[in-house]
């Protein structure tokens, strides 16, 4: 019971002492991932919610966010769109965070032909343009946001181990990390404990953070081109800023893309905003 | 910071220029070009060449460009084109033209018999593949007689040969052989004899000038073809026309944004009637779709006319295989309306029983994957429509988006669908045969009916177009009975024109055939 | 790390004498690091335009299928993909591609224009997409760095400022690019309804120009690429924090306490950090110019890899990817070069 | 104390000023010293004593917010008086109960103020001689910069031309007793050790013959021999070159060495002046902190003892 209160204390004061991009940024993505939980919890029914006879109704009391050209609630789609790159953007992250975080620990840790081979593969993967790669694969493979999600992990993962490298280099010369190896620690402890766990967290949850809005960015991006995103009838925000954007009605087109906007900036300062905490907690 | 300030004082200057030089360049008003007709295209020539001609584009794009013996003029009747006359044997075997004389290749060479043969040779070669082999097959042996005389022999007899020398005639100095590849130059820098020659085929524009060593006479001074994939582009570019931007003429114009240009002083919308028709072919591997009941309570489910008013606006709800244009066509019978009832009862007795929400026989759900290729005009929103509309009986679907090239190994080579929406496009010649025959090629819907074949088969035989006629009047009925296809509709198609141009006539399927009549301004 | 252990390292082993690396030519030196620099370049390219070949390659849908629709018999698709060159292996294909590629040959489109040199095809709307590209990233980093001297060190109360454009800024671009679109349009349609004058020639956006009709597209696209995607907030507190840490660091004070001019010193020393964010920065910059010049419809890469790969088309694709990946090896190649010659610490590091 | 009208230097109230997470902290609090010509005045304190702060303000080069907010610094060179703090009343407002100052319009007149009287008037070296060389400029070049800077003030018929100013700064580096003076003046900072960056920083300093070398703890970091060569060195240089130093240091025993006057600061403050015969002095009263600093660098035993 005390416990749970000292962290309550903490979390308060962490409040308190953040600045006020941080905290305006945890809010929204609070509400994104609050969104994203209660999503399946929400039943929709893409197909049932087209009613032509209330087509471009402008926002309403019945319906807050108005209807797009299809009659169906933009406001319901928008919420239901969180579904679509919130899982999909949460494992891509999550994966492209544990593989990176693990193959440049290996890579920075051990060094020799088997870190320089997993290092020259990783540039190899790094040297493909991203954007091409996933135009390409979208363009020949059907739509799916899985396969984007999984092709964004792929191409995200040498970035990440990079950045882990790095740190794990410049860690293994650390006193105490030595002092580690000299008290008999197993390797696999030092690496995955001491080095990615406290060391690297920061740093790998703001790469997840990142990875996942790049999801959320890359399939907006891909529904432009030419629907290559989510697929109708199911929303997700990009295929409604992309199928509406022609419309008369300005509501279907912009409120999902002020959604964007605002989500991805508060997903990238939220990011930046942990990492900073860190180092001023380190300091 | 001043030390840094100092920096950027040298640079001051610099900077005003660039700032001052941009704003200039983009202020430039434009330089009208007039005389130019500039018309956007949604997907690219396939090829300029008129063999490799694969989508309606390139179709379109050639009839500037090359010129056949013989065409349909407005009335409909044949005209000579580069023949000057004709005369067919009365056996219907071979026919003999005689050519237009002074006519002259892009490139200054004289135009002769040899091309058109030529052209039949290489049509017939081997070597050369292309889509459309089968309209040259008819021929057994060509042979120019002098400079200017050519006859051709056939396989079968002809009732009217002349119809079918409809072909583009290509230059025979400009091959080596008659095995003519996709990927020669020519393909890109053609040759003809039409109005037209090419001038420049870059990314996104093929530039065309007015050739000045035409036979005939043409109006506009050069033509551009733009390549703008997405339709609200095309719209765009229309709305804002006759100011030295954007385009003079917009092929299709969908018909939710019709109403833009309702009451346009700058552009006019002018209806042409193509010979195509929409349908949802059913796949007759799917186990539940071979019980005709099946086929015909999905028939009965649909809302066709709220698909079609909905989504694509105006046209024609269809029976069978035939637009309502077509002497083909038998209006006697009525085209299936909506009725949910029907449509459960009929389910139910092909022992599909509703059990929450969904239809089951034994274990099986009856739940069918509906394929559609992402290039049709608004299919998504039509497979949401249909989509909603068969749940309503208790059929479930899932839809299935794919690109052209997908849509192609997946539809007609592994024949992975349930259902599938799409068009058929008919040129002059309104031939089902390959549609609906046993394991004919077009026939990817596996659909086999030994009925429908013995009329097919009946009608190929038939030379007499009366009784030809009634056969396929027959076809209409038997096919919407067992509907291996439900018909849809055949599109009401707008073209927006801008009103510079005058004297417009559109041919429905080449569209440009009577551009040399066409002036601009 | 690196510098501080080798100072106290050269300070144990020669404390009076001059020290200096171990005694090598200096040209042979630089002889060794270009070509382990190319080296490393070429295989890079190979090994990322094997992965492409694959899976385009590898890709379901075929287009000799697609071209001769149903009427297709399998001699006549057998000969066609024999033409197209789709009838070799994957490696041999591959193999057979890299090495006329070598020789400058990147082969001919087979579907998307079919019979033109890729490499007339690729060139010029790859040149459009990097000019782009580099414009949208000089016009940022001079932006940036106008700013940054402007503002001088973080302060608390230039949050405010930062703030709202760091969150407008994180806007992807291509949503800018649509939005300054459709306020153009609109803006133009406005002054024409009032006053009538003539357009300028690339209204209405998108309308098709390429660069000798008007610059303005591009200007607009690269605007969007600067205006989004984080580009110029990513640029500004990096440049800043490079800028800030330079002007008040040991040295420059030590220049200004000799007084003399900083001026030099510090564009000196700013030459390889600015360059190195310019490197790290284009590869993410050309790849929202792929969209973004879609919007505007300029004849770049965009538009053409997406058609390319929509039709199959395999030497096109694998073409303009390799253009991509170039751009970037080239770019760190000169920026491992700047840096050689700039700072010597470089080349004595030894790569 | 010197007299006034003599000094070089004349520090007298120096306040300094920084805003911290913690709210406003002093860190050099009514600072007052003065240097007389020739003379090398020893400013001793542990890290965080203000005494680099104090020597910092002298050169304008305080960073951060506020920096100086009090004071007179009197710095006379060439028989001229520049009084470098006399505006800083004008660039000072009160807000919220908290005076603030101008902060850009400071810093614009303070590097207008400063522009002259770097180099000639008053020099530094600092405690890190690698990170105090450009690292990306040969060490030659850096001492022929200051002879260039120097040379710049004076009229133009008796400036040096550039061969002449090479051969100077050639001669600097062997003054400053480099082995091998050719190849050091074409070598990076990065490719001579510490001593030697030091000493190259030193020639860079005295080659713009200034009035005042401001010294800030120049041995830290250095090996314990090349230490003493260091002050031995600068100690004959600044002899040579009848020029002023204040040297910086938490060693004491360098202190005894070279300066003529000590000033001892803690907190920001100075606890004790002193001539460095008197500190020597072992029987003689000493402040507390004084007695802690002397005792732990074995100058004095305990009391105990």
């Amino acid at each position: 019971m005390s416990k749970i209160k000292v962290s309550k204390i903490k979390v308060i004061k962490i409040w308190r002492a953040s600045s006020l991009s941080f905290q305006l940024s945890s809010l929204v993505v609070f509400a994104v991932f609050l969104c994203g939980l209660v999503n399946p919890l929400i039943s929709y029914d893409p197909v049932l919610d087209v009613d032509l006879s209330r087509r471009d109704l402008a926002p309403s009391l019945s319906f807050v966010m108005g209807t797009d050209g299809q009659g169906r609630s933009v406001g319901l789609r928008l919420l239901k769109g969180v579904e679509a790159f919130f899982f999909p953007g949460l494992i891509a992250g999550f994966f492209a965070a544990l593989i990176g975080g693990g193959l440049g620990a290996i890579c920075g840790y051990l060094g020799g032909w088997v870190g320089r081979s997993i290092a020259a593969i990783l540039e190899l993967i790094d040297t493909l343009p991203r954007m091409v790669f996933l135009v390409l694969i979208c363009t020949i493979y059907p739509p799916s946001i899985l396969l984007i999600a999984m092709i964004s992990c792929l191409l995200f993962i040498p970035s990440i181990a990079t950045v882990v490298r790095r740190k794990v280099e410049s860690l293994g010369a650390e006193d105490y990390i030595l002092a580690h190896v000299a008290h008999g620690f197993h390797p696999l402890k030092i690496i995955s404990y001491h080095i990615l766990w406290l060391q690297c967290r920061a740093l790998l949850t703001r790469q997840l953070i990142f990875v996942f809005s790049y999801v959320l960015f890359i399939e907006t991006a891909l529904s432009y081109l030419g629907d290559y995103g989510v697929q109708e009838p199911y929303p997700s925000w990009g295929n409604m800023v992309a199928q509406s954007r022609i419309s008369v009605a300005a509501w279907p087109w912009a409120i999902p893309a002020v959604a964007i906007i605002v989500t991805i900036a508060a997903l990238l300062a939220f990011g930046d905003g942990i990492a900073r905490r860190d180092e001023e907690v380190k300091r | 910071m001043t030390k840094v300030d100092q920096i950027l004082i040298p640079y001051r200057r610099a900077l005003y220029i660039l700032i001052g030089v941009v704003s200039l360049t983009l202020a430039t008003p434009s330089i009208s070009s007039a005389q130019v007709f500039r018309y956007p295209e949604s997907s690219k020539q396939s090829s300029l060449m008129p063999f490799f001609v694969e989508n309606m584009s390139a179709v379109r794009i050639t009839e500037f460009i090359f010129e056949p013996l013989v065409t349909k003029n407005k009335r409909g009747d044949i005209q000579g084109v580069l023949a000057q006359s004709w005369s067919a044997s009365p056996d219907g075997m071979s026919i003999t033209f005689k050519l237009r004389q002074g006519v002259k290749w892009h490139d200054g060479k004289t135009f002769t018999a040899r091309d058109v043969a030529f052209t039949v040779k290489a049509a017939q070669d081997k070597k050369t593949i292309f889509n459309s082999k089968s309209k040259y097959r008819f021929i057994r042996r060509v042979e120019a007689i002098g400079e200017y005389q050519v006859r051709f022999t056939f396989i079968q007899p002809k009732k009217r040969p002349e119809e079918l020398f409809n072909f583009k005639i290509i230059p025979a100095h400009a091959f080596k052989g008659t095995a003519i590849k996709r990927l020669d130059k020519f393909n890109r820098r053609p040759i003809g004899t039409g109005p037209y020659k090419v001038q420049e085929a870059a990314l996104r524009v093929t530039k065309l000038v007015k050739f000045n060593g035409y036979w005939g006479r043409s109006n506009t001074q050069a033509v551009e073809m733009i390549h703008t994939p997405d339709s609200s582009e095309q719209i765009n570019l229309l709305k804002y026309s006759g100011q030295g931007s954007g385009v003079q003429a917009v092929i299709f114009i969908p018909p939710k944004n019709l109403s833009i240009f309702e009451n346009s002083d700058t552009v006019v919308l002018e209806p042409y009637h193509t010979v195509s028709w929409w349908y949802l072919a059913f796949n007759h591997k799917t186990k539940a779709l071979q019980d005709v009941r099946v086929r015909q309570a999905v028939a009965l489910a649909m809302d066709r006319e709220e698909l079609l008013g909905a989504h694509l606006g105006q046209g024609d709800l269809l029976s069978g295989p035939f637009t309502e244009s077509s002497p083909y066509y038998n209006f006697d019978v009525e085209a299936r309306e909506q009725d949910l009832e029907e449509a459960r009862r009929l389910l139910d007795e092909a022992g599909y029983k509703l059990k929450r929400g969904i239809r089951k026989r034994g274990r099986s759900k009856l739940s069918l994957s509906f394929v559609l290729n992402k290039d049709l005009p608004n299919s998504q929103q039509l497979a949401l429509s249909i989509q909603a509309q068969l749940k309503q009986v208790g059929i479930l679907v899932t839809t299935k988006f794919v690109d052209a090239a997908l849509y192609q190994e997946q539809v007609f080579n592994r024949k992975k669908f349930d259902l599938t929406m799409n068009v058929w496009s008919f040129n002059e010649i309104e031939d089902v045969y390959p549609l609906f025959k046993t394991g004919a090629p077009s026939n990817y819907i596996s659909y086999s009916n030994a009925e429908v074949d013995a009329k097919l088969d009946a009608s190929r035989r038939e030379t007499d177009y009366k009784i030809h006629k009634e056969t396929m009047k027959q076809l209409h009925e038997m096919l919407n009975e067992d509907l291996p296809y439900v018909f849809l509709w055949s599109l009401d198609i707008y073209s927006g024109l801008s009103r510079q141009l005058k004297n417009i006539f559109i041919q429905p399927y080449y569209y440009y055939s009577f551009f040399k009549d066409w002036s601009l301004r | 790390m690196n510098q501080e252990a080798a100072s106290q390292k050269s300070v144990t082993s020669s404390s009076l004498h001059d020290h200096r690396p171990a005694e090598r030519s200096p040209l042979m030196t630089w002889i060794g690091w270009v070509v382990s620099k190319l080296a490393r370049g070429l295989s890079l390219l190979i090994g990322s335009s094997f992965i492409i070949y694959t899976v385009l390659r590898s890709a379901p849908g075929d287009m000799v299928d697609l071209i001769l629709g149903l009427n297709g018999t399998p001699e006549m698709k057998a000969d066609l993909r024999a033409e197209f060159g789709l009838d070799l292996s994957l490696v041999e294909g591959y193999l057979g591609w890299a090495s006329r590629a070598l020789t400058g040959d990147l082969g001919i489109s087979i579907t998307f224009m079919p019979g033109e040199p890729v490499l007339e095809l690729a060139g010029p709307a790859f040149l459009v997409t990097l000019g782009i590209a580099i414009v949208s990233l000089f016009m940022s980093i001079a932006v940036a760095y106008g700013l940054a001297i402007f503002l001088g060190p973080p302060r608390p109360r230039q949050t405010l400022l930062l703030g709202p454009i760091q969150l407008l800024n994180a806007a992807p671009s291509f949503v800018v690019a649509i939005c300054l679109a459709k306020l153009i349009n609109e803006l133009i349609q406005f002054q024409l309804a009032g006053g009538g004058q003539i357009p300028p020639s690339w209204y209405p956006i998108p309308t098709y120009q390429r660069l000798s009709d008007s610059i303005a597209p591009f200007v607009f696209a690269a605007l969007s690429i600067s205006l989004g995607d984080g580009l110029f907030t990513d640029l500004f507190n990096a440049l800043r924090s490079e800028l800030n840490n330079l002007s008040n660091s040991l040295f420059i004070n030590a220049v200004r306490a000799k007084g003399a001019s900083v001026r030099p010193h510090l564009v000196k020393n700013l030459i390889v950090p600015t360059l190195s964010i310019f490197t790290a920065r284009l590869p993410l910059v050309l790849s929202a110019v792929v969209i973004v010049e879609y919007i505007f419809t300029l004849d770049g890469s965009g538009y053409l890899l997406l058609q390319a790969a929509k039709n199959r088309d395999v030497p096109v694709v694998v073409g303009v990817s390799l253009f991509f990946i170039l751009a970037v090896i080239v770019m760190n190649l000169i920026l491992d070069l700047v840096k050689a010659l700039v700072d010597p610490r470089e080349v004595a590091k030894g790569e | 104390m010197s007299d006034h009208t003599t000094s070089v230097v004349d520090v007298r109230d120096l306040v300094i000023e920084f805003d911290t997470p913690r709210g406003r902290s002093r860190v050099v609090d009514e600072v007052s010293f003065s240097v007389s010509p020739g003379e090398v005045l020893g400013i001793l304190g542990e890290s965080g004593s203000g005494k680099t702060m104090s020597t910092q303000a002298l050169l304008g080069l305080i960073d951060g917010y506020p920096g100086v907010m009090g004071g007179q610094i009197d710095l006379t060179f060439q028989g001229e008086r520049h009084s470098l703090l006399s505006e800083l009343p004008h660039f000072l407002f009160e807000k919220r109960g908290q005076l603030e100052k101008q902060e850009r319009g400071w810093r614009k007149h303070r590097f207008k103020a400063m522009a002259s009287l770097w180099g000639r008037g008053a020099t530094a070296i600092f405690q890190n001689p690698r990170r105090s060389l450009d690292p990306l400029m040969t060490v030659g070049q850096q001492v022929l910069e200051s002879i260039t800077a120097r040379e710049a003030h004076k009229p133009d018929d008796t400036k040096l031309n550039k061969e002449a100013q090479s051969i100077e700064a050639l001669e600097w580096l062997e003054r400053v007793k480099m082995v091998n003076p050719k190849r050091v003046f074409g070598s990076y900072p990065h490719e001579l050790s510490g001593g030697m960056c030091q000493r190259a920083m030193i020639a860079v300093a005295l080659a713009c013959k200034p009035s005042v070398l401001i010294a800030d703890e120049p041995t830290t970091g250095l090996d314990a021999t090349v230490r003493a060569q260091v002050v031995h060195l600068l100690q004959d240089l600044i002899r040579d070159e009848r020029c002023a130093m204040l040297y910086i240091t938490h060693d004491i025993r360098e202190m005894l060495y070279l300066a003529d006057r000590v000033i001892v600061m803690r907190h920001g403050k100075v606890l004790e002046r002193v001539s460095t015969e008197d500190l020597k002095d072992r029987s003689s009263e000493r402040h507390p902190y004084t007695r802690t600093l002397l005792e732990a660098a074995g100058m004095i035993g305990g009391d105990n003892e």
